[in-house]
């Protein structure tokens, strides 16, 4: 498998169909793999496969140092697969202009992260070359909220009560958002400030402002890579949030972020028969 | 001679402290997968056992995240400015990693510099730290090839040795530390070590001479490529002290703010005018580098970076100093060899 | 520095009986930036107006408050007061301390302190208005109607007669629409063509009228007063400029069998042919699918006998573009297919009548052809299938109308008439014969409608039964038409020869297809949506677009030439001015910020936003951005609120102005 | 408040300009008493209400949030409720999980001619929040330490 993704990745490089690839680097064995960007054929060595490829990369694909360096080749798992799906809609890139190489993915991590558990792409599905077979494919997709309807089990007052407590540790480095494929935006609203919407202090008052914006700038769009919440060096569990928009998409409008590219977005088209009981 | 006190007596005077009313910090378990420094309610949420590397640091305790400077009132036309309570609760910190506390000293330069900065100075007067020297190290740790050690006593008012029996050797070595245990250890004969910590692996001088010659080196696009920007690493690191100074309020009044700001954030140098002399990231990685390596110590004598390895643990692209350092010695030795 | 006149209004006793207003003006007087608060018991009066502008100039202010009743009341008179001082009126604003306060509160210190709080969201928002200039947009003087029927030909009349070029683009090879096909008229059963036919002939000579027939509109871009058409012009296989109308190659062509759509299949017509002999242009087309040229390559004698050399079987259909200011949409209506096979699922159909089964089954407009003296039998009384006379004939009303199972909700209004008329013209042609009505009501409002209807019943005879039919089959050269009638409470059964459905009036086809064109709304019918069914019965929301005709809603003859008059009103009114003007509060992208997501322009209800690109010196892409058409740009904001990074901002209701007002509320 | 020191609600509202605003003006000229407790902010439309315009009422320390504008149909720009209706629904899921007060943030159709279901809302928004109470855990989040 690994030897199939050098080759693939050499040859593009050679044959100058791209000028960099986007894959996974590593220091030393069971330590998180990393991004790197390989711009020549003897580098592809560089790439490495395993449980330990976190990342989305796709994240690169919006920067302008990365753009800067021409055609790139992306290395992707099923679940960061769907981000191009919405980056396209977004119109943020021109899928013909990017090389997908498609990673087959049992899981990632040991124990497999939350997401896997419920993942249903463990074959890309849109990759120009897709890599690898899935050994044992296990997953109960319908258990994609499980975490959350757990969560829903406490009263509102005790739901108030853990985030105040965790929302307390955040310190506003926004990893959640660097880090995110989606918050692509040129100027963050909490970065504006005429007028400041969003207290920029990391005091509570601050970081609710900022998680509820946060989550829900990303409403019908977040796919669920759960890059935000790994990222978080005060292990808040933003999946929590993102999936509690994620769930009210998908039971009020049928609508899954990133899985049907034919799809018209959510946010920003609507239906006369949507539903409205809470309106009076 | 050593002077030792047992686990359980420690645990008796940290929960004696917090009954005192003082603020008590320590390594603690706030989620299965979450190790921080934390202000205790007991004693027995206290970590001092393995490999502790909390994701914050105990910075926090003297430079905080958000620091209110001042309050204003709006009374009609008129503006009235008014002081905030200076901070009067006496802070312990036990089980600090030495790498935490000896980012002070060195701290203490910048805050006391042309201007004592009465906030830092306060807090740090009501601030006792009492660290653990360390016994083991991970792959991030690099403490020894900053010129430090698993048992540097900077910062440290007293420091503890684990004896592995249940014990722990006290060293006290300022005046707030020998008050802190007066009359609470026993003399033994036992004397504790710390681990051999990890092997040095960078040569500063190497790195200082690149950084004197490279400002403009294409190396720093290649360099800082897979940094996503955030600020995880200056907001885990115990010596990055920038800040962001705001005013937030309403009709009726407000305050002004001290937030931490960080040099990775794209609007960390943004100008009014829309300018932004560090637009690009590559410039934004070299000026941490440069802060930590170079600008510092030219002014300061000393290293901005006590190795503790938080930047890399906490990046969600595994970068961070360490990585960024041992890249550059490659390419000065590589460069040095062409040059031949 | 901002310098705020804030001015309360006692509204005599109608605020100031539940608001203290001088100590609304103390209190707001003591607020940073306001430079003068004052009470007074009418501000909208005159003097209460000279106050204010009086202040202006004193005291130099850059913004105002007005305390008093709803800016729905006086926004408007206040802004121009300032404007007569030089100030721009945009930095106005005021505080309804009426309608949301005085009126509903009778506590008057509550009362006060909620007026107090309204006044200062308003200074607090008013600090953060700017100058705003209106948007001005220059007018095409020239106007785009849709359909030649009589409400397009009467609204392109009376626009050109007042000056103004008109395109009249009509989808049929003549103008005259269904009007054109009637035998007479109710309710005065004057012959329709004698109206019509000259106002045709008008159309065809007016110099300010250029005649797009046998054309449809393929696309419309721009905006009101800006509008960029594009027709295509369907190959008419006929050189219009050589052609003279003299019929030698109708005469000569050999393809006799094509049903006649002007005479709903009552008869035939050529290949080649003029739709009928008033039809304006008198100029024929080749209908392609009948041409034994087009179709097989053999023939082609309308082209050898063609004295003129006017036939051209290369003829290609052709896209022009046209430069409009305005449009006027009369696109009319259709017929409900009565039969099973309906267009869409949701319309049922009627099998029970027989519709298409047996051939003496016809709908209303067919028999317009049967008894008009210009139809296949020139105004005998034939029925279709034997072509005897027939001597009882049962019209039937509301078939699709007023028939939810059928798909069909509403009254077509115009049935009742025409079928009153019908049963008259057949009795004056067949005095021996009986004309029956199966009726649910009988809706004859209208100047001289329902003593018309009583002439047909008491004059000629008609026998109207309250009742639906539930059957009709064929016996032995009879229809058998089983009904009931509700009166009599009797089920009654009639013996017809011909039978007569007034199906319900449908919009024309493919004027979905337009109104999405012209971003103009429908409704789940296909009725184009005026912007207000009361005030605005001819605008639609697409502005410099009006609607008039039954592609509106069912009409008669008068009311769609009444509502064609009033849509040329309507664009005489638009293009009576050099250049129009808008309000500036329409939102505005800040692109240097913009990321290019386009969900604004997604989500934007007047498709007023467009995707821009901008480039340096060199034409290099620098960044691609979203771009708001301050011509099409309609203010509702929801653009700003769908942007996460807020790069689009609405003027009069930024985000700084909102976001103050709440911060005001300590 | 008034004299006596019962708990007076702050009630932050936020209306389209073509139908609830009309409303409300209507339930003025027809003399409808209600509570002085609401606040009224007019914006062209319920398309234009943002939600962090709902959090920012909140760290003002609102008790209560009504958002209202034109019923389905009637929206003076077509389209702009049935915006404001989805991004609502989706909000409504996020707030819910993070523990907020649901029956602090209220959502209406009020048309200009409902100037007596204004005056209805307003007053058993009112009550309820009496009966509520102050919002003391927003509060408590905003309370800048």
């Amino acid at each position: 498998m690994l030897n199939q993704l050098h080759e693939t990745c050499r040859k593009l490089l050679e044959d100058g169909t791209v000028q960099v690839v986007i894959g996974y680097g590593q220091s030393s064995p069971d330590t998180p793999a990393y991004p790197i960007f390989v711009t020549r054929p003897e580098d592809v060595q560089q790439l490495v496969w395993n449980n330990q490829c976190f990342g989305n990369l796709t994240t690169y694909l919006t920067r302008k140092e990365v753009r800067a360096m021409g055609k790139p080749a992306i290395v992707v798992k099923g679940c960061d697969e769907k981000t191009l799906v919405v980056l396209e809609k977004e119109s943020q890139i021109d899928r013909s202009q990017i090389v997908v190489i498609g990673m087959a993915c049992s899981a990632v991590g040991n124990p497999p992260l939350a997401k896997c558990q419920a993942c249903e792409v463990h074959m890309p599905r849109f990759a120009d070359a897709t890599i690898g077979q899935v050994e044992n494919p296990a997953s109960e997709t319908d258990g994609r909220y499980a975490d959350l309807e757990a969560f829903l089990q406490k009263t509102p007052a005790d739901r108030m009560a853990y985030w105040m407590n965790e929302l307390d540790r955040c310190v506003k480095c926004y990893a959640c958002r660097q880090v995110c494929p989606l918050c692509y935006c040129e100027t963050c609203i909490v970065d504006k400030n005429r007028p400041q919407r969003i207290d920029t202090s990391p005091t509570l008052k601050g970081n609710y402002a900022w998680h509820i914006t946060r989550a829900f700038h990303l409403a019908a769009r977040c796919v669920g890579c759960d890059e935000c919440t790994r990222a978080c060096p005060a292990g808040i569990d933003l999946r929590l949030l993102n999936l509690s928009v994620a769930k009210a998409a998908e039971t009020d409008f049928g609508f899954r972020a990133g899985m049907d590219p034919e799809v018209e977005p959510v946010v920003g088209s609507y239906s006369e028969q949507d539903k409205e009981g809470f309106i009076r | 001679m050593s002077e030792v006190i047992s686990q359980q007596t420690l645990s008796q005077l940290v929960d004696q402290w917090i009954s005192q009313g003082k603020r008590v910090a320590g390594p603690t378990r706030v989620k299965p997968d979450v190790l921080l420094y934390e202000f205790l309610t007991a004693a027995d949420q206290l970590l001092l056992n393995g490999f502790i590397r909390p994701a914050n640091t105990i910075k926090e305790l003297i430079f905080p995240r958000t620091e209110k400077l001042y309050g204003y009132r709006l009374e009609g036309k008129q503006i009235e400015l008014y002081d905030v309570e200076p901070p009067a609760t006496e802070q312990i910190v036990v089980g600090a990693r030495p790498c935490d506390a000896a980012a002070f000293p060195t701290l203490d330069y910048v805050f006391n510099w042309d201007y004592k900065d009465p906030f830092y100075r306060r807090l740090r007067d009501l601030t006792t730290i009492v660290t653990l020297a360390c016994r083991d190290h991970d792959e991030h740790c690099f403490c020894t090839s900053v010129k430090l050690a698993p048992d540097d006593e900077g910062g440290s008012d007293a420091m503890l040795f684990d004896l592995g029996d249940g014990n722990y050797e006290v060293r006290c070595l300022t005046d707030k530390g020998k008050a802190l245990f007066a009359g609470a250890t026993q003399s033994s004969d036992k004397v504790g070590k710390a681990g051999p910590g990890p092997e040095p692996s960078i040569d500063l001088d190497k790195v200082k001479q690149f950084l004197d010659t490279n400002f403009e080196s294409p190396q720093w696009q290649s360099l800082s490529l897979r940094c996503v920007g955030c600020g995880a690493c200056a907001y885990t690191c115990p010596t990055c002290h920038c800040f962001d100074i705001v005013d937030e309020g309403n009709a009726a009044g407000g305050a002004r703010v001290r937030n931490w700001d960080a040099c990775q954030f794209s609007m960390f140098t943004m100008h009014a005018s829309g300018h932004n002399p560090r637009s690009d990231k590559s410039q934004r990685q070299r000026q941490r580098i440069m802060h930590k390596f170079q600008i510092y110590p030219d002014k300061f004598g000393e290293i901005l970076c006590t190795g503790c390895g938080n930047c890399t643990r906490n990046c969600p692209v595994s970068l961070g100093v360490k990585p960024v350092l041992e890249a550059i010695q490659e390419i000065a030795t590589t460069e040095t060899i062409e040059t031949k | 520095m901002a310098r705020i006149g804030v001015f309360t209004c006692w509204c005599g006793e109608n605020i100031a009986r539940n608001v203290d207003v001088e100590k609304v003006a103390e209190a707001i007087g003591k607020l940073p930036h306001v430079r003068c608060s004052v009470a007074y018991k009418y501000m909208c009066s005159d003097p209460g107006q000279a106050i204010m502008r009086e202040k202006i100039v004193s005291e130099g202010l850059t913004g105002v408050v007005v305390a008093s009743c709803s800016p729905h009341m006086h926004l408007k008179t206040f802004r121009k007061a300032a404007e007569s001082e030089g100030l721009n009126p945009y930095v106005v604003e005021m505080a309804n301390i009426r309608e949301h306060c005085s009126w509903v509160h009778h506590n008057k210190e509550d009362a006060t302190r909620k007026a107090i709080d309204l006044v200062r969201m308003s200074v607090a928002k008013v600090l953060r208005n700017h100058a705003l200039d209106p948007i001005r947009v220059p007018v095409t003087k020239r106007a785009l109607v849709i359909g030649g029927g009589v409400a397009g030909i009467q609204a392109a009349l009376d626009i050109a007669d007042a000056g103004h070029e008109v395109v009249l683009v009509e989808r049929d090879p003549s103008i005259g629409g269904k009007m054109a096909g009637l035998s007479e008229t109710f309710p005065t059963l004057d012959c329709s063509q004698c109206i019509l036919t000259p106002r045709m002939v008008d159309v065809g000579q007016h110099p300010n009228i250029k005649l797009h027939t046998y054309s449809e509109v393929e696309a419309v871009d721009g905006y009101l007063g800006n509008f960029k058409v594009t027709i295509r012009k369907k190959a008419r296989y006929v050189d219009m400029d050589k052609c003279t109308g003299c019929g030698i190659c109708w005469n000569a062509c050999p393809s006799k069998k094509n049903l006649s759509e002007f005479d709903f299949g009552m008869g035939t017509r050529k290949a080649i042919y003029v739709p009928f002999p008033q039809a304006v242009p008198a100029r024929p087309v080749i209908d392609a699918n009948a041409c034994i040229k087009l179709t097989k390559d053999k023939c082609g004698l309308c082209e050898k006998k063609c004295p003129a050399g006017a036939i051209n079987f290369d003829d290609q259909d052709e896209l022009i573009t046209e430069e409009i200011g305005a449009v006027v949409v009369a696109t009319g209506y259709k017929l409900y297919d009565i039969g099973k096979e309906q267009q869409n699922d949701k319309l049922a159909g009627y099998g029970e009548y027989g519709y298409g089964k047996y051939k003496d089954v016809i709908d209303s407009l067919q028999f317009e052809r049967i008894v008009s003296a210009s139809g296949p039998t020139v105004g005998e009384i034939q029925r279709p299938s034997d072509g005897k006379e027939p001597k009882s004939v049962v019209f039937i009303s509301c078939v699709g109308s007023r028939d939810n199972a059928k798909g069909v909700s509403y009254c077509s209004k115009i049935c009742c008439m025409y079928n009153a008329k019908h049963t008259m013209l057949y009795k004056h042609k067949v005095h021996d014969g009986q004309a029956h009505v199966f009726y649910m009501d009988i809706r004859a409002g209208g100047k001289n409608y329902d003593e018309f209807v009583r002439r047909a019943i008491e004059q000629d005879g008609a026998q109207y039964h309250r009742g639906r039919v539930s059957k009709i089959t064929e016996e032995n050269g009879k229809l058998i038409v089983r009904g009931v009638d509700t009166l009599a409470g009797v089920p009654v059964t009639v013996e017809a020869d011909l039978v007569v459905l007034a199906a319900a009036m449908r919009p024309a086809d493919g004027v979905e297809q337009l109104a999405q064109k012209l971003n103009v709304g429908y409704d789940e019918f296909g009725f184009l949506s005026e912007s207000h069914p009361k005030l605005r019965p001819i605008e639609t929301n697409a502005a410099g677009v009006f609607v008039c005709g039954a592609c509106q809603g069912p009409k008669d003859i008068p009311e769609s030439v009444a509502q064609a008059s009033a849509a040329a009103g309507k664009v005489m009114m638009m293009f009576s001015r050099k250049e129009l003007t808008r309000e500036p509060e329409v939102a505005c992208v800040n692109e240097q910020n913009c990321a290019a997501c386009f969900a604004c322009a997604r989500a934007c209800p007047f498709n007023a936003i467009e995707q821009a690109e901008i480039r340096d010196r060199n034409g290099n892409l620098v960044k691609r951005t979203a771009r708001v058409n301050p011509g099409l740009c309609m203010g509702c904001g929801t653009c700003v609120a769908i942007c996460p990074s807020k790069s689009v901002d609405l003027e009069g209701f930024t985000e700084q102005q909102i976001y103050a007002q709440v911060e005001s509320l300590v | 408040m008034s004299d006596n020191n019962e708990f007076e609600p702050k009630i932050i509202a936020y209306v389209c300009n073509w139908c609830t605003y009309l409303g409300a003006d209507l339930a003025g000229t027809n003399r409808l008493e209600y509570p002085t407790n609401v606040r009224i902010i007019r914006l062209p439309c319920t398309g234009r209400i943002d939600f962090n315009l709902i959090v920012k009422a909140f760290e003002m320390g609102a008790d209560t949030v009504l958002v209202s504008g034109c019923h389905p149909g009637d929206c003076h720009y077509t389209s702009g409720n049935y915006h404001a209706r989805r991004r609502w629904m989706l909000f409504r899921g996020l707030l819910d999980t993070m523990g907020i007060d649901m029956e602090r943030i209220h959502f209406t159709w009020i048309s200009a001619a409902e100037g007596a279901k204004f005056q209805k809302v307003i007053t058993e928004i009112t009550e309820k929040t009496k009966q509520l109470g102050p919002y003391e855990a927003y509060r408590k989040v905003c309370k800048v330490s």
